[in-house]
This record gives C-alpha cells, sequence and structure tokens, in this order.
C-alpha cells in the first residue's frame, strides 16, 4: 500500500522556500473527504462476494423459520406435538405421504406431523448456539482484554485458568454435567416431568457450552492485545495523557473488531453442530423439544423405510452449517486479507 | 521536593531556573530469561544504566548510538512510558521519574514523542482527525467546535491536505504518517518533542522532508527537542549538543562541532571513522579508518570498568577494574574515557 | 530446560489436581442423591444405607476427597450386599450398576479408542499433509482452488451426520465392531475401517488447511528464497527447507488435536458402537452412573494434561531456538 | 558472544580501485522488464533495465523503496515464481541466457556460477538447520564430495570471512549468531562454491554502522581474492562511494543514471541524483538546509507518462514541448563523457549541476 493521495496536495501555499511547498501548491484539490475505515472496507469486500451474499441469506431464510415457526404451522394447519396416531398403521409406518395436509408426511410411530416439527426444530438449534455464542464471546472478550492489557498476577491468574479450561475433555463434561446438574435441579430425576427435565437439559446445554466456549477466544484477545499494547500507537495515546481506560476502549477495542467478528462468525456453526451432535446423542436437548437432533437420532432407525425422515433435519442442519461457515470464511477473508486465498 | 516550586495554572510546577530537562543517573533496568541450564537466575537486562543529560529550552540535543545502546529506552524513560529503575528526570526542576500517572498527566502534554515506525504509530482505526485531535480532547484544549478547525490548521502546518482530516492512516504513505504523527505531538503543544529515530524508515528523499519540517518547527516554535538517530549525518545536521551512547551509557557529549571534529572517547572516533562518507568521490582524500572488531556485548552481563574495553584498542588494565567518569576535558565536552584524547588527524575527510 | 519442563509437570498437576476438586464437588456435594441413583427404581432404605456407606457418602465431605485420592494411590474396599470388592490402585471408584471398579472399565474402554484416534490419524495425517503441501506449491490454481473448496464443504459438514451417513449407507465397507488386535490384527483392522475413513476425511480437510497455511507461509520466508538462491533443487527446497518449517506449528495442533479426539471419540464410538471411553460414558450418563463418569471425565483430563505436556517438550525438540534459548 | 576478540586497533587505508579495464561483460542485463499481473492491475516493477558487470567488477544499483533495484537483482538469479512474475528482456550471465532457462539448469546456475546475499541475516538463514549445515548443502548442490569434506570446506570459509572459532561455530544454529557474524555466514554461504557473480541485496542495512564497516571491508577483501564481478544493491549513497566502481541509479523500474561512481556521484547528471545527493546531510562542513525532492516516488501500478520522474522534477519548465510529460527520454550519453549515460530531456545538464545544484549542496 503505497502512496494513494497524489503528493501534489502536499503542497503548503506561501512557503516557497519549504521543498514541500513545491511548484503545483496554487490549486489545492478538491477531494472527497468522506472515507472508509477499515471495516467498512472489510463489509465492502463481503459485499461483493458473491458466496457470503448467498450464504448470508440462506442463514437468514433459517432465522425467519425459526422466528415464524408458528405462523409456518399455522399455514400447514398442524402443530407439532398432536399425535396423529389414525395415520398410523400397526408397526410403526405412517400411511400417508406428504400431501397438502401434512406437507413433510408423518413420523413414523407417533404419528406427529414432519413439517411442523421441522420448522419449530429450527428455535433450539439457532436459540442455544446463538446465546451461546453471545455468552461465550462476551465473556472471551472480557477476559482476554483485562488479562492482556493489565498483566503481571491478574493476567498470571486468568491465563492459568483459560488454560486450566481449554486442557478440560469438553465433550467429557458435556455428557458428565448435565447429569450432575440434573439432580441438583429436579432432584429425585425419577419423578421430575418430562417438561421438566427438558427445560434444565437445555438451560444445562447453554451453561455448559458457555463455560467451555469462552476460554479459546479470550486467549485470542490476550494475545492480540498483547502484541497491540506493543504498538506505537498505544504508546502515542499514553504520552498524551490519554487515560487508561480511554485506551482500552477507544484505541484497543476498535483493532480487536476483526477477530471478534471473525470468531463470532465461525462459533455460530460450530455450536449448532454441537447442539445438534450432543442432542443426538441423547445428551443434549429431550422431548417433547423439537429438535433437528432428535428427529435424526429418532429416524436413524426407519432410514430405509422413511427416508425422508431422516433427510429433511439432515439436510437442514447440514445447508445451515455448511452456509454459516462458508460465510464464516468470507468474513476472515474480508477482515484479513492476509489469509485471502 | 524541597526546592521551591511555581505551580502553574495548567498544574505543571516549575523550580525557576531549573533546566527544561534533566536526566542524573538515570537507570532502567529490564527483567529477562536467564539462559541457564537448570538453575535459571533472573538476569537483568541493563538497557540504560547511568546516564545523564540536560536539555534546556528550546536547545536541541542528539543521541546516537548503535542498536541496544539505550537510545529508545531513554526516549521512553524521558516521556515516562517507563519509570526507571533509578535516577531522577526533572522536567523544570520537578522530578517526574515516579510521579503516578494522574499526577503525571498536566506534564504529559509538555513532553511530546514522536515515533520511528510510521506504520505502528497510528492506529489504524481511526481518522486522521481524531488522532491529531486526541491531546486536544483529551486534555480539554479547544472547546469541541474548535477542534476541527485547529486539526485543520496543524495539518497545514506538517504540509498535509486539511481537507484529509477524516481519512484514514492506511491511505497515505510512510512519508505523509510520519507529519500526522508529528501533527499529532505538536496539537499538545509541547515544550520538549523526543524524536525516536523520526526519519530512519524513511526513503531518502523523503526523510529530508521530514527533516526539514522538523528543523522549520523547532525554529518557529522554539520546541526543544532530543534527537534519536543512529545516522550520524541527520544528528549532525539537526542538532546543537550531540550526546553519544553506548551500552546503556553515554560515553561522551559536547557541542556538535567539538564532538564531529575533535572526537575524544575511542568508541565516538570509531564510530565516526566507520560512516561511509559521500566525500571520498569528491575529490576528498582517502580517510584513515578504525575498525573496531565484533560486536557490542550483551546488556546483561556488560563488561566491567569501561563498557567498551573489549573493543577498544587502547584499553589497558584499568579500564577492567576502574569504571571511567564522565570528566570534562574540553569546553562543555565530556568523555568518559581514561585515555580520552583528539585524534591526531581529523577523522572526517574535510571538504574543500 | 530441565527447570521448564518440571515447571510445566507442576502446573499439568496442578490442572488435574483441580479437575478432580471440581468435578467430585460437582458429583458428590450437590445436594444430590447419589446413592439413591446408583440403587435405581426398586430399592431399599438399607440398601441405600449400604451404598452411601460403601461410597464414603456419610463421612464428612473433606474426608470423601480424601478417601478418593487415597482410592487412587492406594487402593480402597468397597462392600456391596455384605460383599466385600477391592479395588487396586488406582481406584477411581466402583460403578454399582455394572458391579466392576471403574478403572477396570476404563481400562478395557480406552484400548478401542485409542485404535480409533491412532488409526484415524494415520489417514489424515497422510491426506491432509499431503494434499495441503500440494495445494501450497500449486496456489492460486485450479487444482488448488479444488483442494480448499472440497476441504470447506467437507469441514461445514456436521461430523455426526457425516458418521451417521457413512454408517447407514456405506454397507460396502465390512461391518464395523472392536476385536482386539493381539487376537486378529485383520479383524481389528476390518472393524475399524469405517470409523478410521470417517474420523480420517473429516480432518483431512482441516490438515489441508492447516499445513497448506502453514507451507505458503514457510515458503514465503526469506531462508526459502536463500535455499533457493544455492541452487539445490526445487524438491529439496520445498520438502527440507520449506516442511521442515511449515510443519513445526501442524505438529503442535496434531498433539491437541489428538488429546481432544482421545476424550471426544463419542460420536464416532456411538455411532458405529464401538466400546470405547466415549460410548463407556455416554452408557453411564443414561445409567446415571456417577462413578464412571467422574472417572471418564477424569481419565480424560489426565490424556489431555499429558499430551499437552507432550507436545511442549516435542516443540522444544522440534525449535532449537526454544529449546536453547 | 563469547569468542570476541578484543580490540585491535585496525587502520585500513584502502586500496585504490582498479581503472575500467574495458573487459568483457560477465553480467549483462539488456531490456529487462519485470511485472507482476495484480488484483489492482500491472506492477511494472521493472521497465527495460539494460546494464552489464565485468568480472572484477563492483555495480552499486541505487534507488528509493519501490524503484525495482531488488527485483531486477533477483530476476538475475531466476528467482521470482514465473507463475506470478512476467519477465522479458535478456540476462546474460557469463555468456548464458538466464531468462527462460530451465530449471533444472538454473539450480546448477544459481549458487554456483552466481550467488546472492541478502538484506537481513537474521531470517534469511533456516533457524531449524545449523550454520554448517547450510553451507554444506550449498557446497554439496555444486560439488559431489562426501559430508566430511564439505564439512572442512565450510569451517575453512566461516574462518575465511573472519568468524572466530570457526570449527565450534560450525555446528551453531543461527540464532546464536549476532547480527554481524550472521551476515558474515551468509557471504561465507554464497562463496563457497566461488562464484563468478555475486549479488549483495542491501546486505548492510540491517547491521549497525560499525558492523557495516567490517562487513564492507570483508566484501572488498573477497572480491578482490575472488576476482568475481559484483552487483551491490543499496539505498545508502555512502556505502555506494565506499565499494564502487560504476552506479546505476533506479527510479520507479528504470535506470535513470548510469556510469563511474565518481562521475555520479562527483557531477550526477539526473535531476533525481541531485535531488538525492541534495537530501543528504553532511558530516563536514557547516550544515546546509537540505533541498529534498518533492512528493513520493510513483505507484509502480500507474508510472507517470512521459518521464517518470517529471512530477517531482524542478527542471521539467526548461525542457520544451512537454517533452517531459510525454516523452519517455532514452538511456544516453549526454555529455561530452561517453562513459556515462542518463535519461533526461535536460539540455547541458553538466552546466545546470554545476552553476545551481552544486552551491547548495550540503
Amino acid at each position: 500500500m503505497e502512496p494513494l493521495i497524489e503528493e501534489a496536495e502536499l503542497s503548503r501555499k506561501g512557503a516557497p522556500t519549504d521543498p514541500i511547498g513545491a511548484p503545483t501548491g496554487e490549486s489545492v484539490k478538491k477531494v472527497d473527504t468522506r472515507r472508509k475505515s477499515p471495516t467498512q472496507i472489510a463489509l465492502a469486500r463481503l459485499r461483493k462476494d458473491k458466496v457470503a451474499v448467498i450464504c448470508g441469506s440462506i442463514f437468514l431464510f433459517f432465522v425467519l423459520i425459526a422466528i415464524f415457526a408458528p405462523l409456518l404451522a399455522k399455514l400447514e394447519g398442524q402443530d407439532p406435538t398432536t399425535l396423529n396416531q389414525n395415520l398410523i398403521d400397526q408397526y410403526g409406518f405412517p400411511t400417508v405421504a406428504p400431501n397438502g395436509e401434512h406437507w413433510f408426511g408423518v413420523e413414523p410411530r407417533l404419528g406427529r406431523d414432519l413439517f411442523a416439527r421441522w420448522v419449530y426444530g429450527a428455535r433450539p438449534s439457532l436459540i442455544v448456539a446463538g446465546s451461546v455464542t453471545v455468552i461465550t464471546t462476551i465473556i472471551g472478550v472480557i477476559v482476554g482484554l483485562v488479562a492482556g492489557f493489565l498483566g503481571g498476577w491478574i493476567d498470571r491468574i486468568l491465563s492459568w485458568f483459560i488454560d486450566f479450561v481449554l486442557s478440560l475433555p469438553y465433550l467429557l463434561f458435556a455428557i458428565a454435567v448435565p447429569a450432575a446438574l440434573l439432580a441438583v435441579f429436579v432432584g429425585n430425576t425419577e419423578n421430575a416431568g418430562n417438561d421438566e427435565v427438558a427445560q434444565v437439559r437445555f438451560y444445562s446445554l447453554i451453561i455448559v457450552l458457555s463455560f467451555f466456549g469462552w476460554a479459546s477466544l479470550a486467549r485470542l484477545i490476550r494475545g492480540e492485545v498483547l502484541g497491540l499494547r506493543e504498538r506505537e500507537f498505544i504508546a502515542a495515546a499514553k504520552v498524551l495523557g490519554v487515560p487508561t481506560r480511554k485506551v482500552l476502549f477507544k484505541e484497543l477495542l476498535p483493532n480487536l473488531v476483526a477477530p471478534i467478528v471473525i470468531s463470532v462468525s465461525m462459533a455460530l456453526p460450530a455450536y449448532i453442530v454441537t447442539e445438534a451432535g450432543l442432542t443426538y446423542l441423547g445428551v443434549g436437548l429431550t422431548e417433547p423439544t423439537p429438535s433437528w437432533g432428535l428427529t435424526i437420532a429418532a429416524a436413524q432407525n426407519w432410514y430405509r423405510a422413511d427416508p425422508l425422515y431422516l433427510w429433511i433435519p439432515v439436510a437442514a442442519i447440514t445447508i445451515l452449517v455448511l452456509a454459516l461457515s462458508l460465510l464464516g470464511d468470507s468474513i476472515r477473508d474480508a477482515f484479513d486479507p492476509r489469509t485471502r486465498r | 521536593m524541597t526546592a521551591a516550586t511555581t505551580p502553574a495554572k495548567s498544574g505543571v510546577r516549575s523550580v525557576p531556573g531549573a533546566p527544561l530537562l534533566e536526566l542524573q543517573n538515570v537507570k532502567m533496568h529490564f527483567k529477562a530469561k536467564g539462559e541457564g541450564f537448570l538453575a535459571r537466575k533472573t538476569q537483568w537486562v541493563q538497557a540504560v544504566d547511568g546516564v545523564d543529560l540536560t536539555v534546556q529550552p528550546g536547545e536541541t540535543i542528539g543521541l546516537v548510538g548503535e542498536s541496544g545502546c539505550g537510545k529508545s529506552t531513554t526516549a521512553r524513560l524521558i516521556t515516562r512510558l517507563l519509570e526507571p529503575t533509578a535516577g531522577e528526570i526533572r522536567y523544570q526542576g520537578v522530578d517526574i521519574a515516579h510521579m503516578s500517572e494522574r499526577k503525571l498527566r498536566p506534564y504529559r502534554r509538555e513532553i511530546q514523542l514522536i515515533f520511528q515506525d510510521p506504520y505502528s504509530s497510528l492506529n489504524p482505526r481511526h481518522t486522521v482527525g481524531t488522532i491529531v485531535g486526541t491531546a486536544l480532547r483529551t486534555h480539554g484544549m479547544v472547546p469541541k467546535s474548535g477542534e476541527l478547525s485547529r486539526v485543520q490548521e496543524l495539518l497545514e502546518v506538517v504540509g498535509l491536505n486539511p481537507e484529509h482530516y477524516n481519512r484514514y492512516p492506511h491511505e497515505f504513505s510512510g512519508g505523509q504518517r510520519q507529519r500526522i504523527g508529528i501533527a499529532r505531538a505538536l496539537a499538545a503543544r509541547p515544550k520538549i518533542i523526543v524524536a525516536d529515530e523520526p526519519v530512519s524508515a524513511l526513503d531518502v528523499s523523503i526523510q529530508a522532508q521530514v527533516m526539514n519540517l522538523l528543523e522549520n518547527l523547532r525554529k518557529e516554535l522554539g520546541i526543544a527537542f532530543v534527537f534519536i538517530a543512529h545516522d550520524l549525518g541527520v544528528v549532525r545536521h539537526f542538532c546543537d549538543r550531540v550526546a553519544v551512547m553506548y551500552l546503556g551509557r553515554v560515553v561522551e557529549e559536547g557541542p556538535r562541532d567539538a564532538l564531529y571534529l575533535k572526537p575524544q572517547h575511542p568508541y565516538t572516533q570509531a564510530l565516526l571513522s566507520a560512516v561511509p562518507d559521500i566525500g571520498v568521490v569528491r575529490g576528498v582524500p582517502p580517510k584513515n579508518r578504525i575498525r573496531l572488531v565484533g560486536d557490542v556485548p550483551s546488556p546483561v552481563d556488560p563488561p566491567s570498568g569501561c563498557r567498551f574495553r573489549t573493543r577498544c584498542w587502547k584499553a589497558q588494565d584499568i579500564c577492567a577494574t576502574d569504571d571511567p567518569a564522565l570528566i570534562e576535558r574540553a569546553p562543555a565536552q565530556r568523555v568518559a574515557c581514561h585515555f580520552a584524547e583528539p585524534p591526531a588527524e581529523s577523522i572526517l575527510a574535510e571538504t574543500a | 530446560m530441565l527447570l521448564y519442563i518440571l515447571k510445566r509437570v507442576l502446573s499439568a498437576i496442578s490442572v488435574v489436581i483441580v479437575t478432580l476438586v471440581a468435578s467430585f464437588a460437582l458429583f458428590f456435594f450437590a445436594p444430590t442423591d447419589p446413592a439413591g441413583v446408583i440403587c435405581g427404581p426398586r430399592c431399599t432404605p438399607e440398601r441405600v444405607a449400604d451404598i452411601e456407606a460403601s461410597l464414603g457418602l456419610d463421612q464428612p465431605k473433606v474426608e470423601q476427597i480424601a478417601l478418593y485420592m487415597k482410592g487412587i494411590v492406594v487402593g480402597r474396599e468397597y462392600s456391596t450386599g455384605g460383599v466385600v470388592r477391592h479395588c487396586d490402585a488406582p481406584c477411581l471408584g466402583y460403578s454399582y450398576t455394572l458391579g466392576q471398579p471403574v478403572t477396570k472399565l476404563i481400562g478395557a474402554a480406552l484400548p478401542v479408542t485409542v485404535s480409533i484416534v491412532l488409526g484415524g490419524a494415520v489417514v489424515y495425517l497422510i491426506v491432509g499433509i499431503l494434499s495441503g503441501t500440494i495445494a501450497a506449491q500449486v496456489r492460486g490454481t485450479s487444482l488448488d482452488r479444488f483442494v480448499v473448496g472440497t476441504t470447506l464443504v467437507v469441514q461445514a459438514i456436521p461430523y455426526f451426520v457425516f458418521a451417521l451417513l457413512i454408517a447407514l449407507y456405506a454397507t460396502f465397507l465390512p461391518d464395523s465392531g472392536y476385536h482386539p488386535f493381539l487376537d486378529n490384527p485383520l479383524t481389528w483392522a476390518s472393524g475399524l475401517l469405517a470409523a478410521w475413513l470417517t474420523i480420517g476425511v473429516t480432518n483431512a480437510a482441516s490438515y489441508t488447511r492447516y499445513s497448506r497455511a502453514s507451507m505458503i507461509e514457510a515458503l514465503g520466508q526469506d531462508f526459502v528464497r536463500t535455499a533457493t538462491s544455492k541452487g539445490i533443487s526445487r524438491r529439496r527446497v520445498v520438502y527440507r527447507h520449506g516442511l521442515r518449517a511449515g510443519l513445526t506449528p501442524v505438529v503442535t495442533i496434531f498433539g491437541i488435536d489428538l488429546a481432544f479426539q482421545l476424550t471426544g471419540a463419542i460420536f464416532t464410538e456411538s455411532i458405529f458402537n464401538l466400546p470405547g471411553l466415549g460410548l463407556l460414558t455416554l452408557r453411564a450418563f443414561g445409567q446415571y452412573d456417577l462413578p464412571v463418569l467422574m472417572g471418564g471425565v477424569l481419565i480424560g483430563s489426565a490424556v489431555l494434561v499429558v499430551m499437552n505436556l507432550v507436545v511442549d517438550i516435542v516443540y522444544t525438540f522440534l525449535d532449537p531456538r526454544v529449546r536453547l534459548g | 558472544m563469547s569468542d570476541q576478540t578484543t580490540g585491535v586497533p585496525q587502520t585500513v587505508s584502502r586500496v585504490p580501485r582498479a581503472a575500467a579495464t574495458g573487459e568483457e561483460a560477465y553480467l549483462e542485463v539488456t531490456d529487462l522488464q519485470v511485472q507482476f499481473p495484480t488484483a489492482d492491475g500491472l506492477v511494472r516493477a521493472v521497465q527495460g533495465l539494460s546494464y552489464s558487470v565485468p568480472l572484477r567488477r563492483t555495480l552499486a544499483i541505487v534507488g528509493e523503496s519501490g524503484s525495482g533495484k531488488s527485483v531486477s537483482s533477483m530476476a538475475v538469479l531466476g528467482l521470482h515464481d514465473r507463475r506470478v512474475a512476467r519477465i522479458t528482456g535478456s540476462i546474460k550471465v557469463g555468456g548464458r541466457e538466464v531468462v527462460n532457462m530451465s530449471d533444472k539448469d538454473l539450480e546448477g546456475f544459481r549458487g554456483g556460477d552466481a550467488a546472492m546475499i541478502f538484506q537481513d541475516p537474521q531470517s534469511s538463514l533456516h533457524p531449524y538447520f545449523t550454520v554448517g549445515n547450510q553451507i554444506i548443502e550449498s557446497y554439496r548442490a555444486h560439488n559431489n564430495v562426501s559430508k566430511r569434506v564439505a564439512k572442512a570446506r565450510a569451517i575453512d570459509m566461516l574462518g575465511r570471512v573472519g568468524i572466530p572459532n570457526p570449527s565450534r561455530r560450525v555446528d551453531q544454529y543461527p540464532h546464536e549468531f549476532s547480527g554481524g557474524m550472521r551476515q558474515r555466514a551468509m557471504i561465507a554461504m554464497a562463496l563457497v562454491n566461488d562464484p563468478k557473480l555475486l549479488i549483495a541485496d542491501e546486505p548492510t542495512t540491517a547491521l549497525d554502522v560499525t558492523v557495516q564497516a567490517q562487513i564492507l571491508d570483508l566484501i572488498a577483501d573477497l572480491q578482490r581474492d575472488f576476482g568475481s564481478a559484483v552487483v551491490f544493491i543499496t539505498h545508502d549513497l555512502g556505502v555506494v562511494a565506499e565499494i564502487a566502481d560504476d552506479i546505476l541509479v533506479m527510479y520507479a523500474g528504470t535506470a535513470v543514471e548510469h556510469g563511474p561512481v565518481n562521475k555520479i556521484l562527483g557531477e550526477p547528471l539526473h535531476p533525481y541524483a541531485w535531488g538525492l545527493l541534495e537530501s543528504i546531510p553532511a558530516l563536514t562542513g557547516e550544515p546546509q538546509p537540505l533541498h529534498p525532492i518533492p512528493g513520493s516516488p510513483p505507484s509502480l501500478l500507474a508510472v507517470p507518462s512521459g518521464c517518470p520522474f517529471h512530477p517531482r522534477c524542478e527542471f521539467k519548465d526548461r525542457v520544451p514541448d512537454d517533452w517531459c510529460t510525454t516523452l519517455r527520454p532514452d538511456l544516453i550519453p549526454r555529455t561530452a563523457d561517453l562513459g556515462r549515460t542518463s535519461r533526461c530531456h535536460l539540455k547541458d545538464p553538466d552546466k545546470v549541476f554545476e552553476t545551481e545544484v552544486l552551491p547548495r549542496l550540503p
């Protein structure tokens, strides 16, 4: 990036002895003074990226489905909980194919409407992944900033804790912790109602994923801050007497936009996958919450007889995650041109 | 603080008659990881080890030396980006060496720093206007409504288009960025500017532009400068007095002409003789040169006695045992050497 | 150097101890009813009391930890229904639902997990590093774009979905199942093949990207230009000078990945029905078998910590600047 | 560093340089063009560069960043990635054409007939291999000898470039060397195969002045011993004065002035060269105000029409008919002296220099 502004503009009127004010000085060119910040440049780059636009639209599509799930189900005239036993034969096979009444058909065995369960299923995925992303981002940024900027013993303690969390087997904990939390919140698990268990499972999933999720971002932010802290513009602010709080939020934080945005864009699809995966294993959400992971788990036994049952949620989650991952990749390229291919 | 101090309304106190800036036996030792195999004891990098320096108002003093001699650390000590391990840093007679950040704030305005790297010294996420206006906002120097016109005025002073106030640093070239950095320092209306290698990252033609700009500012505004560079020509061009540093110490200090024409410390002589001189091809007889052997020793474990003795051809036993003090050997010229003497013949080729 | 290792060992031990205390608190200090849970639905108060006594739940909390720790160091006794069972050191508790010491269960599960993870690692290391290195060399060409595009798509497919689809539809692969290596290496390998391929393909994508990025950076270094200017062959420049510098960070990533996979091959084990550590923990979750859960978590943490330590130490051997600096 | 010899006074007087021999050129570059297509457009890094260097002579290529001096020299060793760079023209080394040379031939040529040393010895040596290992590799790439023989050669070379205790140093890693020692090791590696052409790309820029002086002496001594042709790239005119026989001044990818060192530095003919000289503060005499070139070098994406220097040139008004903005001047002799060329439309540049520029030189 060499000179982008014509040097002729350097000229300084009325100082002929000054070599900078060489000949061309009389007409200072009128220049467009509204310029783009690095973030705006990145966003402009993103808007030009076709893959990013398509993937963003897909994501938006799923968000809208989740928001308007009740409306969509009403449009179809079904709900996700009604058991249509009349549409199930004695072996549990549905007797109806997808039709005007049941757009995606009905579940084997229970006979619940698949379309309704599918649109409602988008909700827990996005809510869990979204809230975990928000929580981990906030905690990660704060811890990373504090550790990196303050240094000293605070940094040592926080860093140890970051390392500690990062060296825990989080999948094992994700299995084990809900068991303990369930006991804590519900007491005797034998008597707990399904709804109660489902609710506890929902929150404990968010808690577990959040507990393990913030540390990697905190480590990243801490590293960035350590690097930025040595940059001369921070020293310049200090020399000018800018108070520490302002250095932190006005000088440092704006420079962390890129890593934070990138990390968020990578975290969201990762948590969607984790949620669905744990639910699939039976340690995430439970019935009666409609969830793609649950549907996949149930459908794997019917994959020959009723492939649609399996493939609809599989396709949904794959497309959503694929779109988000590709979007995340585009975002990273847009914000960090060095990684461009 | 026993001396009578006069508090100014800015919050900066001063002792009447005191020099603008005075460093007395300032030391800065950094903790370093040791190299031992098993017993890794804490080691100290003696980056600056006993520097004395005086700057009068409006004066320009140059600090030269090779990498690792502690000149940049000195810059960071004067501007109190670092707190010295020992010694006093007196600004207008008031010791600011260990002053708390809050008390220091009014002083900060008056002591400014210009950086070497035009890329890392500007916040890439701020507009030029925000960068240059930092001092104005931080110290409430102009009313909010007057900030823009003041920033534009400053941009014009450093030779930039005032209309560019809301552009971002990445749109400027290295030389222009350096001007932005200078405007930022000027905004604070400092009494002293520490310029830490302000031109060494720039191309020759741009370097001269920036030097002229600094020189004009110095003449017009009467700001004192501590000018740090490794280029002896640049320092000579800009400074009234010059101090030569080696391994954390000032080894020789004096008026410009005395130091360049009659250097008394062997290191100064070697340094001057090592500078490749363009005069050679202009019919100037080739000069005799002194070549030092080896490299600068590690500041973690500097030689005993005189620090230069390991590379000095005059070194004798006394140099290993007795640390030579910085004594006046000629009018206003102080040298830290047991065998200080001017060179037999001038080291620098005299132009006709 | 020795001091550095010692320091790292100490910090590793501190992590394990904190994990132990934390998980102990989580499972046994919470206002839960572990004995009742262990005992199951058809339970008598006597049996609950019996379990509580044998678990030491009637003791003060501090003593419970001490007892657990002591069990790890020297072993301890458990009594169920009047029968005293000895649990050898290192004892991590006793599973009532399975009627076996936790250590023994984990001991049986670990070889399965290790087989799955190591076999998969061989696949993805070979495929990933090879394609990454090649892609780095032909950077910008259509082949490179194809490789990168493929990795992006493969990486974005949720792992469990991918594994499930393989398990359901790739019927040409031999049936999966675990047979000890020592019994018959061939059946061992054929039983794990599907799992290896699944792990291999999905991880190969990320390793392709790591090694591609790392190689591109290494090949752009000044010392690679120096090597080229010496007149040695392009192949030698790439595979000696470039790879040596480019693979060092990949080795670090691999160490950490391997550790996580050892503790988290749950999807693979569950989908391909391989009785490893993950499946054991999963089953324990289903039956609220707290001692097994806790044992699994502890072993997992220990594996991770030890692997991290190994990575750090290996790194000091890979990079002379760290080793001697 | 432990094995530092205590200071011995070294008072060196430079041996007068060899006079121009008129010997046949060993390196001959003709109309070299190097272009890089990028997303932002075509970067014209080098445009029509021609020069030649005979054996036993040193050509210094001087220019600011982006002038194309490094890019052109890397092309001499065929170091550009052919998929990225478009190279046309001719580069003949010892009669052999380097542009379009096959990869196989390039390997034999690089490091054998021609070697290169780089600016930053820290990053130019492989951090994971010992210094000796890297020198041995270079030697064995061109000589079919055993490792033992190669190692002996490496130790010998290290000693020759002034590294104390070479038999111990040979097994150390680059990070155990100081900056100056690393550059010596780089030089040892480059010279291990007795190359006839040595290209030094800013070899002293990253070093301190006193170490720079040592390295310059070393290169000069070695050149005398080896009798090779040297291309020395630098932005420092002082260094040029010390080391060069001839100078090539580059600006925006082209040569603007070429000739013997005392002529170019003593009485240059091109306004850019004048500007450079006027930008350098002198070490002696009463400091004069500097008279720098206004503006900054052009972007190589959009090199100005006509003479690329015209937007910064204070003499362009002296040339009639807008030649400077429309017509690219040729690199030809402009004065009676045929041994020197410059690329400028200005009439009687020698007189302009004497009457207007010389008096205001610092």
